[in-house]
């Protein structure tokens, strides 16, 4: 699955996007990133706020319980500051 | 339309494409977001803005169909810049077009009070005392919500 | 400022001139009032603008008064036309500069809904019927006086 | 008194201004219509609609029973349509 950061989450992580193979029980958003902040500080720092990490899944906004598939490209960013 | 651009853009030019596209305009509303000096105190040397390329285009789209459906306007134009940015630099321009003025300014706000929480972009100010990431307002949810109460005006 | 004049205005220029008066300005709000080419399927050949010389300028500069003490704005151009006109040629130009879009973007509707019942402006539209003086319209004053009901906002 | 007429008020008179010599009784807006549609029928059909008369007393909009004087600068117009 290729996972896409953005914003601070992304400034924290250090990296922009990674293919990650997901362990079969990780199905959710909310089990990702549980997952990822396994990986190191910068990952438990990008989500140490998670009521501010906002998702997408295949490019549209989706909650922390969405269902998620190997094929899918997911995302996770701060909210949004547009216009 | 929708345009997702690194360069500048001209508002002259842009609100003369759209008056040219349909003889029944009877109002242009327009609306310009600019990159500010100061935060507070703080000058603030440059603004970058990084976007989610494919998810931007695809809010922005949404976003025209959605006004576009609500109210009777002849013409949608949204531009939004990404990079790097200088104070006084222009970050974004919505233009609605419609035969009466009502229709024209409230998209205008609508679609500009939802950029605002839906478009993939993140702000990251290099400020005199350093990097700061531009936060979310809670006001900027409030106003783009408000048009959902609103839905049945 | 505000200007009454017969001669057309550039949007592009009058926008980059405001830009320029203030470093504070985050958001630039405009709406271009347009003369339409149908009034239902009666074709408009041209419409003759009439004005009260003295009183327009007087309305429209205590209208930019009004503005600039409701609202936390940084600069407010009014530039209407008079004399005669043809279809898709602008009417009205009313630009509000803030440092917040609220700001800009209500302050421009305000402006735009009272010029519409304050500004001593007649419309004659030369149609292919014949000549027909523009009525007032009820949901103009119902616009404008919102704007009364809210001053508690 | 200088009066002035616009819009299909001045269409319906046929001229834009005129000196009238105020009768010493005509002390209101609402007067001074009166006496004017005494003038002719240009002037009695440009005001049959007294609801949509509107007035401006010295270019200040005015209540129909404004006094009004010698010096003033009455003007006497339809509902304005401006923007």
């Amino acid at each position: 699955m290729q996972v896409r950061y953005f914003g601070w989450v992304r400034s924290r992580i250090g990296i922009s996007k990674e293919e990650i193979s997901l362990p079969t029980h990780i199905d959710t958003i909310a089990l990702l990133i549980d997952f990822l902040k396994t990986r190191g500080s910068g990952y438990l720092q990008a989500f140490e706020e998670i009521e501010n990490i906002r998702a997408a899944v295949n490019q549209e906004i989706a909650p922390h319980d969405t269902k998620i598939f190997e094929g899918d490209e997911v995302a996770l960013f701060p909210p949004m500051t547009g216009g | 339309m929708i345009r997702v651009q690194k360069e500048d853009f001209d508002i002259g030019i842009e609100l003369s494409k759209v008056l040219k596209s349909n003889t029944e305009i009877g109002g242009i509303s327009s609306f310009v977001g600019i990159v500010r000096e100061y935060f507070g105190d703080d000058q603030i040397k440059t603004m970058t803005l990084e976007h989610y390329p494919g998810m931007t285009e695809k809010t922005l789209h949404d976003l025209e169909i959605k006004a576009r459906n609500r109210w009777d306007i002849k013409d949608v134009l949204i531009v939004h810049r990404y990079g790097t940015l200088e104070p006084g630099d222009q970050i974004v321009l919505v233009v609605t077009a419609s035969s009466h003025r009502e229709d024209a300014l409230e998209s205008c706000q609508f679609l500009i009070d939802w950029l605002k929480t839906d478009a993939p972009f993140w702000k990251l100010e290099n400020r005199k005392s350093g990097l700061h990431w531009v936060s979310a307002r809670t006001t900027d949810t409030d106003a783009a919500s408000r048009w959902v109460a609103n839905t049945d005006d």
